[in-house]
């Protein structure tokens, strides 16, 4: 494998790892609040219809993402009043987010376009443009110019031009989401009050500090997060809705926060890892490891398997956020 | 707070729920542009209006007896498996395997193989979920849902590898031989001179049935059932009475992915008589639902299993005729779970005030019984 | 602090309160005057801590009002109350357990929307508050890492910090030794010398005694006398708290000991944490006689009994009558220790003891539910269970003598009779018995103790474990004391007396030497003792 | 009334469905009469949804896929009274009419127009579900390349091995990232809705791209050089109409070039991309191959593709 296969990798690493990098912290920020959010995939879902269907509508993908946003949001919300307010079990109303998603897009999808339960092909303005960095195209062209001199260029020089630069907005803004993340929880009053109503809710209660507020901030905050996944996933990395698209993304995001034992940086190597191992499935439909080949199937499944390894303790325990999963309840 | 009378915890709540999401799922229909008393008429008319109706409601109904049943017992020792999917999965791939490897002469014999086959498989992929819940406190909601995803990466590299036929070009394997195609309900109502239409629904309903009644008797029975419900109320009262949790947590699942497991007979053996890639058609979540609605009781699961069998069906029918789309039984389920599970309380909480004012008439119990 | 000394701190005005059937508070009216400690004294589920919690803003009264230094007030939430100066540590500490004490401390009381600032100040306010109250705790360290006295430290200092002069403890001393609340005592007294208003919840009447100005009795949800400490004294108080005259003793004729039952050595006990609970235990238990194990709450009391109710795996070696009972594996488990004649009421009858959601006939079996006298076939026999019940209610007067009611509907008291009554009327070798009378009316505590005595004097070995040390004074014919997972000394109730007793549960042995607090304190710092 | 049966993945994926689609539509505009038609939405609701054609009276019933030939095996013999017409499979059944194309001829045609369009040497394939059909465009693209560059690399990918291959744009706009990386400059898609993602990024990355099955010249004009047109549409208009006229036959229909069965498409949207040589060459050799003087081969008739 020559460099430029690998920064290509990569680059596609980058490009898949977003929408899970996304919802993964939209899920950090539920689960450290002590709301577990098996919904990401669901909210991710309806966030990749309305912004696609906005998006073809009016042409405008910045429109899209507000009416993605909204619609994840007002899922999140619903989560919330489920497993706040009414105090229901949070799986299963993570379980029901999922579904209402899955059948509620394809249904509002076929009224509205009537094509199969998908928007039409998003081109120019209704999609994420790519952004080239200072200097990347003259870099890329350097390059082009020297493949055609007949000169194996080193591509080095890619890693700027094709790895870094030529992403769409978004991309950057889940990267740039890691250090906020990890400011937000770890150095503001905010992030302390969350995570404390994450572990136990009764010494935030008993400081004065409402508990039902806080977990409705943090599970609007997912829902902002899993809008920007879902938006980026059928404006930025697709060109459209299709049905199901997000096609278990939101169970990888999931496992990439077990990985991750619930921490922002580590989130974000995590999902680069799930990226990765989509990003050469996508390339390799089957791999040779020392003379054994390994079937795509088990590239796919291999975010679950390893999610099942860390879940059983294997390498290294990961220890959720106490009160994970409990509504608050004061009174009986 | 638990001042509610049995019958409006087993009846009143969960009809109130059901009547909450027909209302919602009738404004969505409304929303989409179609008149929701019409799009009930044809759902009712397509689930039970012919014996076809009935034939493909009580089909449907029997994978979800089975599912349902999955979870149902999975409830009671309070283990939530979502797993039922790839337990269903797995099942299938095990009804396959005994009917296709070995020449049964006939279906009576083919049937107990298969279901011994199919209640296998899915309790091993059951399995090992619970053995990490057991042993190593992983949670089995997320390595169930990991294991959906894993069993059907399983089926595929099967499908597409070992178990496809030669030269065909769809992942699925060869068709089952005759001999062991089950007895539908036309060919048993024929019998009985009369005509029934030519639908799936096949004794596996019969088996269904015969499941309800031994889960019945497993959970309200047997010293495992009092063991599976003790455990489930509370686990440190388990241990303290010498039940060993580990042996709940294992036994309570494998019957649980096992009953998952025997959907196959219904929808692998008694349908579709080949394994596809996809067999199990969300049935595995319906099971949830089911589970929810019929309060985890047999009795309860069956009539849920029923109902989302005519949904289902209704639902299929609804699609044929109109222009919504079959995933309306998806939403209509997500509000079904979404209002009997999540948003429980929402309903219970107001209702137990109810009553409480109701019983506060008569003079206030004295704290205290001395 | 600067108010009228005539005005209440604090005046209660009709307060009520009920959790769906259960009816907390009824009609409470309380004043406490500024500078003084309040005493609040009454049985489990008096509504104490629910009172509190109402003043706290933590509960919403059903009706009343709340004044404070005068004003009517009003306290929706926590918030509200922290604002009007009132500070509480409460029963169950309301930690953020792996926070530090510096995070916890500012946790709500922030000073801005950054942290860095608040916890620099904190910090040196924090220094100063402990400086000033001797309350010494390291702010870096993570409250998981420290004991329960450390905690509560920790709970006092939180309230100092949001500048309380109104500070509610709620039964401070449960899992403090003597000594300890000793300290705790002394530092209540330097705040009421600063002018601090102190209100008091315990179950200790000597506590009352020793420490407070006036007292307040809750009985039943209801509050049945205010009066001046000084003025009363703990048999009226005791009467007060039941309703009738209280007999502080058991009636029992001296113990007959004989064949050694039970025969522990070398017990050791590590716990998921890797923290040792037992440090090696020896025992002996003979038959006819009541071993009373006294101690502060999570020194190893409880695991011995889960040990012995095998309940957990343990190293050691422990003989049932001569016969080795395995400590590890399979045949470990409660069931075995069941067949081989140990019955075993536990500490916790809603955790363990009973199953709330199941009918009472169905929890007459619990634990024994694979008896044959249960069993028709392969299922169980349901009517052979109520019969039981039936029986076993009617014997030991549970009311309401309904099999059918679940466990959960009966009283406290009544839910022990169940549970009493399923254990004894095995007839046990050996019988196990944690805080039997936790949480239970005192006529009740009358009956079952004669329960216990007359199983002991029917030839059978009892293993009791108390916090409470009237009961073990009164019920035990033989005491040992255990401090860290040991067994600190063994004593006759005849020949020793609270004192003894507490240093013991402190960890002193030597009882000749007055151990400074210091020490006392610098043996208790290290255990890593945890709320239990 | 005839029916039809829309497979997986939807009437509008641009491609094998909305081909089958737009027949229906055409037919019955013409016509003025109604057809039944309902779409599937899972593999396992074949045979609900094939039986419940045929009981509504449905003749004849068109689906459209291999894939449903086992359940067409087994639920023809029970309406011996419907005719059942399949696309793309031989189903064997007296009341079964099959109806096969020659894609390795169209794409055939296609591989040289990429290669006379290519650049850089390198074109290359993305497959949907890897299946012999598939292969079979696959290999009559390669062998159309070659005939017109010899030395040109031909870079070859399918999308997977299950039907969600049928319609994974996000997956097609990856692999085609990928070949372009590799150099290549033109690219077949014939990967049904997977192929949107394929044309898509072609487009954003400015390479030419070949669409399969409709014309799909229209989606992206500037960079879509061609598309290699299968009459779906045809068939089901054909299968419709000749019922409609009782003149239906069973058995198998071959629908090749010569029969316009399958073609390249030009119109407005491509035609600067063509130029006169590139058209002229091309239908050269389609003239051939119709003559039978250039054999195209048949992936399936051997499972072998011939370097
Ligand atoms: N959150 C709650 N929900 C329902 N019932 C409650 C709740 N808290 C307390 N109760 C009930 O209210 C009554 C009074 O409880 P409270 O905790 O105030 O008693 P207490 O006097 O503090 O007892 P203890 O000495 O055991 O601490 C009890 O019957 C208890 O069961
Ligand atoms: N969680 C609960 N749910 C339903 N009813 C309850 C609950 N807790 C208590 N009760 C009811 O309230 C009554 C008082 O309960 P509580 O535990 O306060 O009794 P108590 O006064 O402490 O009695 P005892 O002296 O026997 O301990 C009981 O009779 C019981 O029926
Ligand atoms: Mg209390
Ligand atoms: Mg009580």
């Amino acid at each position: 494998m020559d460099l430029l296969t690998i920064i290509q990798i990569l680059d596609s690493t980058v490009r898949l790892a977003t929408p899970l990098l996304l919802a993964c912290l939209a899920g950090l920020f539920s689960e450290r609040a002590g709301v577990i959010d098996i919904g990401l995939e669901g909210k991710m879902l309806v966030a990749a219809f309305f912004s696609a269907a906005v998006a073809a509508a009016t042409g405008s993908v910045w429109l899209g993402l507000a009416a993605g946003v909204t619609a994840s949001v007002t899922f999140a919300l619903i989560h919330g009043l489920a497993s706040i307010t009414f105090r229901g079990d949070q799986l299963i109303s993570g379980v029901a987010i999922n579904f209402l998603a899955s059948g509620m897009t394809v249904l509002i999808a076929q009224d509205w376009f009537s094509q199969g339960g998908r928007t039409p092909s998003l081109t120019g303005g209704a999609r994420f443009s790519e952004i080239s960095l200072p200097g990347a195209t003259a870099l890329r062209e350097g390059y082009r110019e020297t493949i055609a001199d007949g000169v194996e260029p080193s591509g080095v020089s890619a890693i700027y031009w094709d790895l870094i630069s030529g992403h769409t907005l978004l991309v950057y803004v889940a990267i740039a989401m890691v250090p906020v993340s990890w400011y937000v929880l770890f150095r503001t009053r905010f992030g302390l009050r969350l995570r404390a109503v994450g572990e136990n809710p009764g010494a935030v209660d008993t400081a004065g500090v409402s508990v039902v507020r806080l977990r409705y901030a943090a599970v609007v905050i997912a829902g902002v997060l899993c809008g920007l996944a879902g938006a980026y996933l059928a404006t930025g990395l697709a060109a459209g809705f299709v049905k199901d698209m997000t096609a278990g993304r939101g169970f990888i995001a999931l496992a990439a926060l077990i990985f991750a034992k619930w921490r922002p940086w580590y989130a974000l190597f995590a999902c680069l890892l799930f990226g990765l191992l989509e990003a050469v499935g996508n390339r390799f439909q089957s791999i040779d490891i020392l003379g054994i080949g390994i079937p795509t199937q088990f590239m796919q499944a291999l975010p679950y398997i390893l999610t099942v390894v860390i879940l059983a303790g294997f390498v290294g325990r990961a220890i959720p956020p106490r009160a994970g999963g409990e509504p608050y309840v004061k009174e009986r | 707070m638990d001042k509610l009378p049995k019958w409006a915890d087993v009846a009143l709540i969960p009809l109130i729920n059901l009547l909450l999401a027909l209302l919602v799922s009738g404004l969505v229909v409304l929303l989409i542009g179609e008149d929701p008393v019409e799009a009930l008429q044809i759902m009712v008319r397509g689930a039970v209006g012919s014996t076809y109706g009935w034939g493909y409601t009580l089909f449907y109904a029997t994978n979800f007896i089975f599912t349902g049943l999955a979870v149902a017992v999975a409830f009671h020792a309070r283990l939530f498996n979502i797993g039922g999917e790839g337990q269903a999965q797995l099942g299938a791939l095990g009804v396959a395997l005994v009917v296709l490897w070995v020449p049964w002469p006939h279906w009576t014999l083919a049937l107990p193989a298969a279901v011994l086959g199919g209640a296998l498989f899915g309790a091993a992929w059951a399995a090992i979920p619970a053995y990490l819940q057991a042993r190593r406190g992983s949670h089995i909601v997320i390595t169930t849902i990991m294991f959906n995803f894993i069993a059907s990466a399983l089926l595929v590299y099967l499908l597409v590898g070992a178990l496809k036929v030669p030269g065909s070009m769809a992942p699925e394997t060869a068709r089952f031989p005759e001999t062991t195609f089950l007895p539908t309900a036309r060919d048993i109502f024929a019998a009985m001179g009369i005509s029934f239409g030519r639908t799936p629904l096949n004794i596996s309903f019969v088996l269904g049935l015969a499941a309800c009644w031994a889960t019945w008797l497993l959970i309200w029975r047997t010293r495992l059932g009092y063991e599976i419900r003790a455990f489930g109320q509370s686990e440190s009262a388990a241990v303290y009475a010498g039940i060993s949790p580990f042996r709940i947590i294992m036994l309570a699942m494998l019957i649980s992915g096992g009953l998952a497991g025997m959907m196959a007979i219904n929808a692998v053996m008694g349908e579709q008589q080949r394994l596809l890639q996809d067999n199990v058609l969300g049935a595995g979540f319906v099971g949830i639902a089911v589970a929810l609605m019929g309060r985890s009781h047999p009795l309860g699961v069956l009539l849920a299993a029923i109902l989302f069998g005519a949904l289902y069906q209704g639902g299929a029918e609804l699609e044929f005729e109109t222009s919504v789309p079959r995933e309306m039984v998806v939403v209509i389920q997500a509000l079904v779970i979404l209002f009997t599970g999540a948003l429980d309380g929402m309903v219970r909480r107001p209702l137990s005030r109810m009553f409480l004012r109701f019983g506060r008439r008569r003079p206030a119990p004295a704290a205290g019984g001395e | 602090m600067s108010d009228d000394a005539t005005t209440p701190a604090i005046e209660l005005v009709g307060i009520s309160k009920s959790f769906g059937p259960v009816q907390a508070n009824k009609d409470i009216s309380m004043r406490v005057m500024p500078g003084t400690i309040h005493g609040i004294i009454g049985e489990n589920g008096a509504g104490k801590s629910t009172l509190m919690s109402i003043l706290y803003g933590f509960y919403k009264a059903d009706a009343g009002q709340v004044m404070i230094r005068g004003k009517t007030a009003e306290i929706p939430d926590s918030q509200a109350a922290i604002a009007a100066g009132i500070g509480m540590v409460f029963q169950h500490f309301k930690l953020v357990e792996n926070f530090t004490v510096l995070e916890n401390i500012v946790l709500g009381a922030e000073e801005g929307a950054w942290l860095r600032p608040s916890l620099a100040k904190a910090r040196k306010l924090l220094s100063r508050l402990s400086e000033d109250y001797e309350l010494h705790v390291d702010p870096d360290a993570r409250i998981e890492d420290l004991g329960v006295g450390m905690q509560q430290r920790v709970e006092i200092l939180k309230a100092l910090y949001r500048q309380a002069d109104i500070l509610i403890l709620d039964e401070p001393t449960g899992v403090l030794t003597p000594a300890e609340a000793d300290h705790l005592f002394r530092i209540l007294e330097g705040l009421r010398r600063e002018g601090k208003t102190i209100i008091l919840i315990t179950h200790k009447l000597r506590e009352i005694m020793d420490i407070t100005d006036t007292v307040s009795v809750m009985r039943r949800g209801e509050m049945t006398a205010t009066v001046a400490t000084a003025s009363t004294d703990p048999s009226r108080l005791a009467e007060m708290m039941v309703g009738r005259e209280v007999l502080l003793r058991v009636e029992k004729t001296p113990a007959v000991p004989r064949d050694v039952v039970l025969e522990i050595e070398g017990l050791r006990v590590v716990d998921e944490k890797k923290v040792e609970r037992l440090r090696g235990i020896d025992l002996t238990l003979r038959a006819g006689e009541i071993l009373g194990i006294a101690g502060v709450a999570g020194n190893g009391q409880s695991e011995l009994l889960q040990v012995l109710g095998g309940m957990r795996a343990a190293e050691g070696r422990v003989t049932l009558n001569g016969r080795d009972l395995p400590l590890e594996g399979p045949r470990a488990g409660a069931r075995f220790r069941r067949q081989a004649g140990i019955a075993h009421v536990p500490e916790d009858r809603h955790r363990e003891g009973l199953i709330l959601d199941f009918h009472a006939w169905e929890n007459v079996a619990f634990g024994y539910h694979d008896d044959p006298a249960y069993a028709r076939g392969l299922l169980m026999d349901n009517d052979a269970l109520r019969r039981d019940m039936q029986a076993k209610i009617e014997k030991f007067d549970v009311r309401p003598a309904d099999c059918w009611l679940s466990a959960k509907n009966f009283s406290g008291g009544n839910q022990q009779k169940i549970v009493i009554a399923r254990e004894l009327e095995r007839n046990p070798d050996l019988l196990l018995v944690g805080q039997p009378t936790r949480g239970v009316d005192i006529g009740a505590i009358e009956f079952i103790h004669q329960q216990i005595v007359a199983l002991r004097d029917a030839g059978k070995a009892v293993l009791l474990v108390s916090v409470e040390l009237d009961e073990i004074l009164s019920l035990s014919d033989r005491i040992a004391v255990m401090f860290d997972g040991r067994i600190m000394g063994e004593r006759h109730p005849s020949e020793t007396d609270e004192r003894e007793l507490g240093l013991l549960m402190a960890g002193i042995t030597d009882t000749d030497a007055d151990p400074t607090l210091d020490e006392i304190e610098a043996n208790l710092d290290l255990t890593g003792q945890r709320t239990p | 009334e005839p029916g039809l049966i829309i497979d997986l993945g939807g009437k509008f994926d641009k491609s094998f469905n909305e081909s089958a689609y737009a027949g229906a539509q055409r037919w019955k505009e013409e016509t003025g009469n109604d057809y039944m038609e309902t779409e599937l939405q899972s593999e396992a609701q074949r045979e609900q949804t094939m039986r419940r054609m045929a009981e509504r009276g449905a003749n004849p019933v068109v689906v459209l896929g291999f894939a449903n030939a086992s359940t067409l095996e087994k639920v023809a013999p029970d309406y011996p009274d419907t005719n059942f017409t399949i696309v793309d499979m031989v189903v064997d059944q007296p009341n079964v009419q099959s109806v096969v194309f020659t894609e390795h001829e169209g794409s055939y045609l296609a591989g040289m127009m990429a290669a006379l369009a290519s650049e850089s040497g390198t074109v290359s394939f993305v497959g949907g579900m890897d299946v012999p059909l598939i292969r079979k465009f696959a290999c009559g693209y390669k062998q159309g390349a070659k005939a017109v560059n010899p030395d040109i690399t031909v870079i070859e990918n399918m999308t997977g091995t299950t039907p969600a291959a049928w319609n994974d744009p996000v997956k097609g706009g990856e692999l085609t990232r990928a070949q372009i990386s590799q150099g290549s400059d033109v690219v077949y898609a014939a990967a049904g809705g997977t192929g949107v993602g394929v044309l898509q990024t072609a487009a954003d990355e400015g390479i030419k791209a070949i669409g399969v099955d409709s014309n799909q010249n229209y989606m992206h004009p500037g960079t879509m050089l061609t598309s290699m047109v299968k009459r779906v549409d045809n068939a089901v208009y054909e299968a419709f109409q000749s019922a409609e006229e009782d003149r239906f036959e069973t058995g198998i229909q071959v629908l090749d070039l010569g029969t316009d069965g399958v073609a390249y498409a030009m119109d407005e949207h491509n035609a600067d991309l063509v130029d006169e040589e590139m058209k002229s060459r091309v239908e050269e050799a389609k003239a051939k191959i119709i003559a039978g003087e250039i054999e195209v081969h048949d992936y399936t008739s051997d499972d072998s593709c011939p370097s």
